[in-house]
């Protein structure tokens, strides 16, 4: 890959999650499906000058569905390993 | 260490982020295909056809030889190429509107000659790129730009079973099912079927997608998913319809 | 299987449908899509006869839109791929054509025209000229060969193979219902064993090699954002076409230098055109024979230069002035009278042109 | 002949006029000479009069179609109004006199016009198949652009794996066609 | 007393005999259809559509309005025909080619939208006007002008399912069968459904009927029989598909 | 229910496409068939949603084939109605137009035109000249109104319907995207409130009565068997037609008496032409201006009054030459130098229209 | 109907067997179709000049599957009433 | 004004442009003045740039399309870069002073240059929904091409339902236009 894309990592208990702001076009797709209702608006802008998402990592379990629901590929969601 | 965009390796990440309205179903159903290319390997050998129609925003969409064609002239652009060349792996890519209306003469004919290619269809009970008008598969009461009054399905009928059609006309050794965005994993699953069906040379293979359009819909995020996973749902019933023997252990 | 199908020069009597057919397997074809219509239907039923003797590919489509796609998928996977068709077919194949002109695609259409508007008659005509060579919502980036005879059919449809995939544009081979139904002699040949270089197609998608390691993705679009963007890439087609012309452009003359009149024909109309002006001049009236061979690019020079040199023009086809329009487009600035002898869908025999001459003369 | 010969024949869809022409035409073709066979076509086909357009020269051939042909030969009462546009005054105009009430309609203004019993001749002397052989005969014979034994090698080209399976046939179309040459004679 | 021939009232003497060749099916198809017209009384309601192909020898076939389309076309005239005056019964009579190839368009999306007219299709195996070549019907091995060496069905698929791809994406109130020139008051029977149907407004209608085409197939009187009632009956199932309610009972 | 859409009249101000919608109610249109395709969409919108109230009705087709042959449908059984399309839509329209033409079928279509060939761009050109004038494979049978303004398009719309139902030759409304999009002022108002008579639309099928007793079925057909058959049909076409230009031609023109130069244009690229003619001449250039208004039947005797009383004409488009070539059809003979200013697919500003003539003279 | 077409009439003991002769093209439908396998070509000529039908009448049981089966309506059968 | 005044307007698909330029055209359409809006549209709007061509004049108008504005309005990056082909020495050039980085592609041939800081004044001073009328303030004072008055009643007329249901909404927007106008007073 050749074009890199400016990431924003929030860390919490379970794993983290980072957020392309150049990808993000607050579509809200992924809030809608977080079984947490954990993510929310961020203050940093998207691509489109609409506000990027932001996880609440406390309440934040990794289990990557918001990854898996955006369209874009602006969520990455990495698991802790559960034995490190 | 630069962390990556979890995109497939088959996206080409110069045209990211791609030219879809936020929200739009078109994004999911592409990474399911692209992560079923990945998961396959194959993405030397794929001809992605994209028609006209939203689809057409993919013409640099992946990083696989692609051609942009015309309304509803994918299936047979693809037809032809893989009659020329057999061991490319052929895939025409389009909306309802290309597939169901203005190009259902190529999607049964197709069908009936078992061309050994892979049609994806995504529907989004809409013309998406010409603003939302109606579509062979608008649901009954659903307000578009041409059913303002909402879709009259007494007068002209209620939505168009695609799969179903084209299950009925298909020949043995075909792959047909339906999946949604709302099920990205399973969606995934057909792709691979429908794409090694190809790749056995066993017959035709035709997946349909529920797929978003917030923009027409004119529908926020909740909204969005209602639509597609209660709304949609209630007329197109997402599951296999057609498998080859060969793909049934699989 | 890979046996050539002509071996050295064979004088044959052939139906044109079956001119065109022996014509493809000499330019070595590799498929051909098609959909039935009359009179152009025996290029594909002799094709499908002797094509898998040679390892060939055919393909009925379900209509004629499928055909010109299923051509264009062809030429897209590299292979040299060409589609036949006539009237109403004729009229939608101008959608698929329009993709190709758009994109450049060497796609290989052979017209064997018949009565129209519209269905009207199975039979034959010359009324195909303004849409071969202009049709669809484009700007005419195609070339079109209009025959004459059997020989022509055959060494046309060759060439018109290797214009295409050497220019990249469109390419036309323009017969009609006479040429594709009667049967005339011939001499089939295989043309390289005579010299003629016959153009290797390419693949522009569906090529050999690992993607980012020996080679990039191809992507090839169809459509346009900006209006901008358009008129460049218009412009540079017609640069590009104004520029091969002098290449392509081929016409057919006879005794035009000291004619005081000239008849202008074309395809199989030219037949009797050059019949009238033979016996016409046995008979002593000064008549002289033009003919462009291709319709696009057209011979406007040559035409410009005959028809300045001459009292009269006679502008003879069977249609209502196709042909006409082509040239009245390419010698304005002349004042040299033009007359015309309008048929549309019937034949013209040497004995009415001779007939029309003399009452001009 | 250094001028073109102008042949129309016409009949019924199964009286077989298509061949006799491509016949002629291949024998023509086989002796080195230029010729051009077109056959009539059209949606009408179905039920319609079958025309066969036929020119022999020694020179290249313009139009495939003619305005006025040198001889007509009419095997139905349609074929014989619907050929009617082709006769002038230098045409020789042939017909079946087996049709019934056909006088009426034949051409005035032919250079001349007679008929042959060939239709009563294939039913009763020969065998109906090879009626069209008759017609053939009878053209060769008006007309002179083929001669004998080139429409015999054109029948043995075109008929040949038929005559090997049933030899007697071969004599059949030969009798056929001398018997056509006769009744030219004969009516001359 | 003179005896006149026992035709339909409806057809049009002055045209007769019609244009078709010896041993045509679809002169019987179109003996069972006037029958029907007579029977249910409607000849000065109905407006009759004949496509390109065999069919348009039917231009002046009937003492009825009729209009002599395009090639594939035929639908969508007799649909905008209808839509513009509903008082007209509507019938759209095609050939194979007409109707599952180059109009196949049409008829799928007509059934989709459940258009109040009647869709004829004689099915012969091929295409009968152009010479007689492959159609989408052809049966697998069978020789046609373009598929000299016989159809090869893994090749390019088995004969198109029509009637079942119509009922497939039939609608509600949709007529659909597929009845034979062998049994000519069965067809007349689903002719009469099919029309009533329309007249009732339920729906779609739309009846295929097996039919010959000797002059294409070479076949003479005996092996027309037998292609027709043994050869396509092995891939062409008679019967009806789809019968809505209020036609159960008749 | 049948309240009149439109009483008296009005100052509105509107797009394009709500324009069209509204004259089709002024026109008294019974129903719309159509396919979707930018930029003619709004079309389909505004009648959808004013349609209903006024007992009018709409039929979304699955493509363009079927909008035209539903059309054909529609006004067999003697309503008014219409289809509207652009591009490649009109490519595909020119199937059953050419059938529409065969049969002298009043059908009514609405172009606006967008960038090609093929798919191309969506907003704007003026490249459907040829096909929309003589597209298909027939002679152009049709009548084609080129507007430039929306009072125009509201005009010539309802024009359109009374051209075609009073000569039965397919009449088409030539806009373009910008025209379609674009906001401006016009006045609505009822076509027989001002003394406009509205031609009454007939059924050709399914007439009222009795077959056999007071009325005979009515057989219309699309082929004919012989060549000859067609060839009296197309010159009786041809013939009629001609007969009736005269009433249909229409142009405009400003300041052509004096001028030495003249620009020529059509539609919208027209109101550019208009505008620069009118500024240069306060600056004191001998300059003028001409358009056709029927681009088919082409206003050839004042064009080519015209062009003979001038020293240079001036072709300015948005397409390679397309309206040029109409031009070129219908003054040959003369010798008035012609120069371009062609621009496929791009819209014409004044400005550059000034410069140009500026250049010239 | 304007248009009167010649017949020839043969009868037996169960009806009567009508021809049309210029409705007949002699395609021979009828001749295979017959239960009693008694239509035969005649010496009369049909509209395409080649033999019309006709049935042996000592066979004929005036089914009127002929009639039916016969695509041109060339043939009329009319049976006796049993009663007479 | 005699002459035309030429407007563009550009910026993301959101931020609403149409908008304005209808409205703006509306209210010269109602203050008796000859007016052309039309769009830009094209495939890529689903994620392009949205541009607004507007034309007022008190005479028909010609094209409606121009190749230089007078007044050009561009609201993101991406804005700034399509807008340049529209720019000429006598074209004022107004942005939003909030895009990073937009100031290496300000054009370098306009007549005058200017930033309004209507992004930030929306989103702290008023509300980002009206980011848009602020902007048309901006246009009307750059551009006096209509009256205040008579946008007032544009506005009111497009949004009049929306200030029924919730009469703040009328207030707020009014707020707006001033605020646009007072935003390029202080920049002239
Ligand atoms: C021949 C032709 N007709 C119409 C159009 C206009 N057109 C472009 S896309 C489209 C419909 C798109 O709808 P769909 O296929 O459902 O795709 P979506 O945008 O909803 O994904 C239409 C009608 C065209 N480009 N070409
Ligand atoms: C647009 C167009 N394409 C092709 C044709 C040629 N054509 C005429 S009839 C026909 C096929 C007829 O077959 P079918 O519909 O099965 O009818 P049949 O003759 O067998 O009854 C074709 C391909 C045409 N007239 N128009
Ligand atoms: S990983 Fe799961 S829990 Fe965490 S933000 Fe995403 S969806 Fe919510
Ligand atoms: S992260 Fe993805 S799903 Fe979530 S709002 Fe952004 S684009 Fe939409
Ligand atoms: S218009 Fe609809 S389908 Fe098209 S990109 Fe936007 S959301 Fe997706
Ligand atoms: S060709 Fe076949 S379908 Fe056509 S009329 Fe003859 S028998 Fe019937
Ligand atoms: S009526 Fe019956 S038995 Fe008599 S000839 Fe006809 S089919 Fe035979
Ligand atoms: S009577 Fe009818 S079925 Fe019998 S041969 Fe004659 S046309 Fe055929
Ligand atoms: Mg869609
Ligand atoms: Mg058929």
């Amino acid at each position: 890959m050749t074009t890199v894309f400016k990431i924003e990592t929030q860390e919490g208990e379970k794993g983290f999650f980072h957020i392309f702001p150049a990808l993000c076009k607050g579509c809200g797709l992924c809030i809608e499906k977080c079984p947490k209702k954990c993510i929310g608006w961020s203050k940093t802008l998207g691509v489109y000058g609409t506000p990027a998402v932001g996880a609440d990592m406390a309440e934040c379990i990794a289990c990557g569905i918001c990854q898996t629901v955006c369209p874009d590929t602006a969520i990455r969601i990495d698991r802790k390993e559960k034995n490190k | 260490m630069t962390l990556n965009p979890q995109m497939p390796k088959c996206w080409r990440v110069e045209s990211k982020p791609h030219k879809f309205c936020p929200g739009c179903g078109h994004g999911l159903v592409l990474k399911a295909l692209g992560e079923a290319i990945d998961e396959l390997g194959i993405q030397d050998r794929v001809v992605f056809g994209c028609d006209i129609g939203c689809s057409l925003l993919t013409w640099d969409f992946f990083d696989v030889d692609t051609v942009q064609t015309h309304h509803g002239r994918t299936t047979p652009v693809i037809t032809g190429l893989k009659r020329a060349n057999p061991d490319a792996i052929g895939i025409a890519y389009m909306g309802d509107g290309g597939g169901y209306a203005i190009g259902s003469q190529h999607l049964v004919n197709a069908a009936a000659r078992n061309e050994k290619i892979t049609v994806i269809l995504a529907n989004n009970t809409n013309y998406g790129m010409t603003g939302g008008q109606m579509a062979p598969t608008t649901l009954p009461g659903q307000k578009t730009e041409t059913s303002p009054y909402g879709r009259d399905a007494e007068d002209i009928g209620y939505p168009t079973q695609g799969p179903e059609m084209v299950a009925a006309i298909g020949q043995k050794g075909a792959y047909v099912a339906r999946g949604t965005m709302a099920n990205i994993r399973q969606l995934k699953g057909y792709f691979k079927k429908a794409l090694q069906n190809q790749m056995d040379g066993t017959g035709f293979s035709f997946v349909e997608a529920l797929a978003s359009c917030p923009t027409n819909w004119r529908t926020n995020a909740k909204d969005t998913w209602n639509f597609v996973e209660n709304e949609m749902s209630k007329y197109f019933a997402v599951g296999e319809l057609k498998v080859p023997d060969q793909l049934k252990e699989v | 299987m890979t046996e050539k199908p002509i071996q050295g020069e064979r004088k044959m009597f052939l139906t044109g449908n079956e001119v065109v057919a022996w014509a493809a397997l000499a330019a070595k074809v590799d498929i051909m899509y098609g959909y039935p219509i009359t009179p152009q239907n025996e290029i594909m039923h002799y094709w499908t006869r002797m094509a898998p003797k040679y390892g060939k590919k055919f393909l009925q489509t379900e209509d004629e839109l499928s055909a010109g796609f299923t051509t264009i998928g062809g030429v897209l996977a590299g292979k040299k791929a060409f589609t036949a068709t006539a009237g109403p077919g004729n009229t939608l194949m101008q959608e698929p054509i329009s993709m190709a002109e758009m994109m450049r695609i060497p796609t290989v259409v052979v017209i064997q025209q018949r009565g129209g508007p519209s269905t009207a008659t199975v039979i034959y005509s010359q009324q195909e000229v303004t849409m071969t060579t202009y049709g669809g919502n484009g700007e005419g980036f195609r070339v079109v060969y209009s025959t004459a005879t059997h020989q022509e059919l055959f060494d046309y449809t060759i060439k018109a193979f290797n214009t295409a995939w050497k220019y990249r544009f469109p390419t036309f081979v323009l017969g009609d219902g006479y040429q594709a139904k009667m049967r005339e002699s011939l001499h089939i040949y295989d043309p390289e064993e005579k010299g003629i270089k016959l153009v290797e197609p390419t693949p522009t998608l569906s090529r050999p090699g690992q993607i980012g390691v020996n080679r990039e993705p191809n992507h090839i679009r169809n459509t346009y954002n900006t209006e901008e963007e358009l008129y460049q890439i218009v412009m540079g087609y017609a640069k590009e076409y104004a520029e091969i012309s002098p290449e392509i452009i081929e016409f057919q003359e006879q005794d035009v230098d000291d004619a005081e009149i000239v008849i202008v024909s074309h395809g199989v109309v030219s037949r009797a055109a050059l019949a009238a002006t033979q016996e016409l001049r046995k008979a002593g009236y000064k008549v002289g024979y033009f003919r462009p061979i291709t319709l696009r690019p057209f011979p406007t020079e040559r035409m410009r230069a005959v028809a300045a040199n001459t009292k009269k023009l006679l502008v003879v086809e069977s249609a209502l002035g196709q042909l006409n329009k082509l040239v009245l487009n390419e010698i304005y600035g002349l004042t040299t009278p033009i007359e015309t002898l309008l048929k549309p869908g019937v034949g013209v025999t040497s004995e009415e042109i001779v007939t029309r001459i003399k009452s001009l003369l | 002949m250094g001028k073109t010969a102008k042949i129309a024949l016409a009949g019924e869809g199964g009286q077989g006029v298509q061949s006799v022409a491509e016949i002629l035409a291949e024998a023509a073709y086989e002796e080195g000479r230029e010729a051009i066979y077109i056959p009539n076509f059209g949606v009408e086909q179905r039920g319609g009069v079958s025309i066969a357009y036929l020119q022999i020269s020694d020179q290249p051939i313009g139009s495939p179609k003619f305005q006025k042909a040198d001889i007509v030969v009419a095997l139905s009462d349609r074929a014989v109004i619907r050929t009617q546009r082709y006769v002038d005054e230098r045409t020789t105009f042939v017909y079946d006199t087996s049709i019934e009430g056909v006088e009426e309609h034949l051409p005035k203004n032919a250079g001349r016009v007679f008929g042959i019993p060939a239709i009563e001749v294939s039913k009763t002397e020969l065998h109906p198949r090879v009626f069209n052989i008759i017609i053939m005969g009878a053209v060769i014979r008006a007309t002179e652009v083929v001669t004998l034994d080139e429409a015999k090698t054109a029948i043995e080209k075109k008929l040949g794996y038929k005559f090997d399976e049933n030899p007697k046939l071969r004599e059949m179309n030969y009798q056929a066609l001398e018997a056509g040459i006769a009744l030219v004679e004969k009516a001359l």
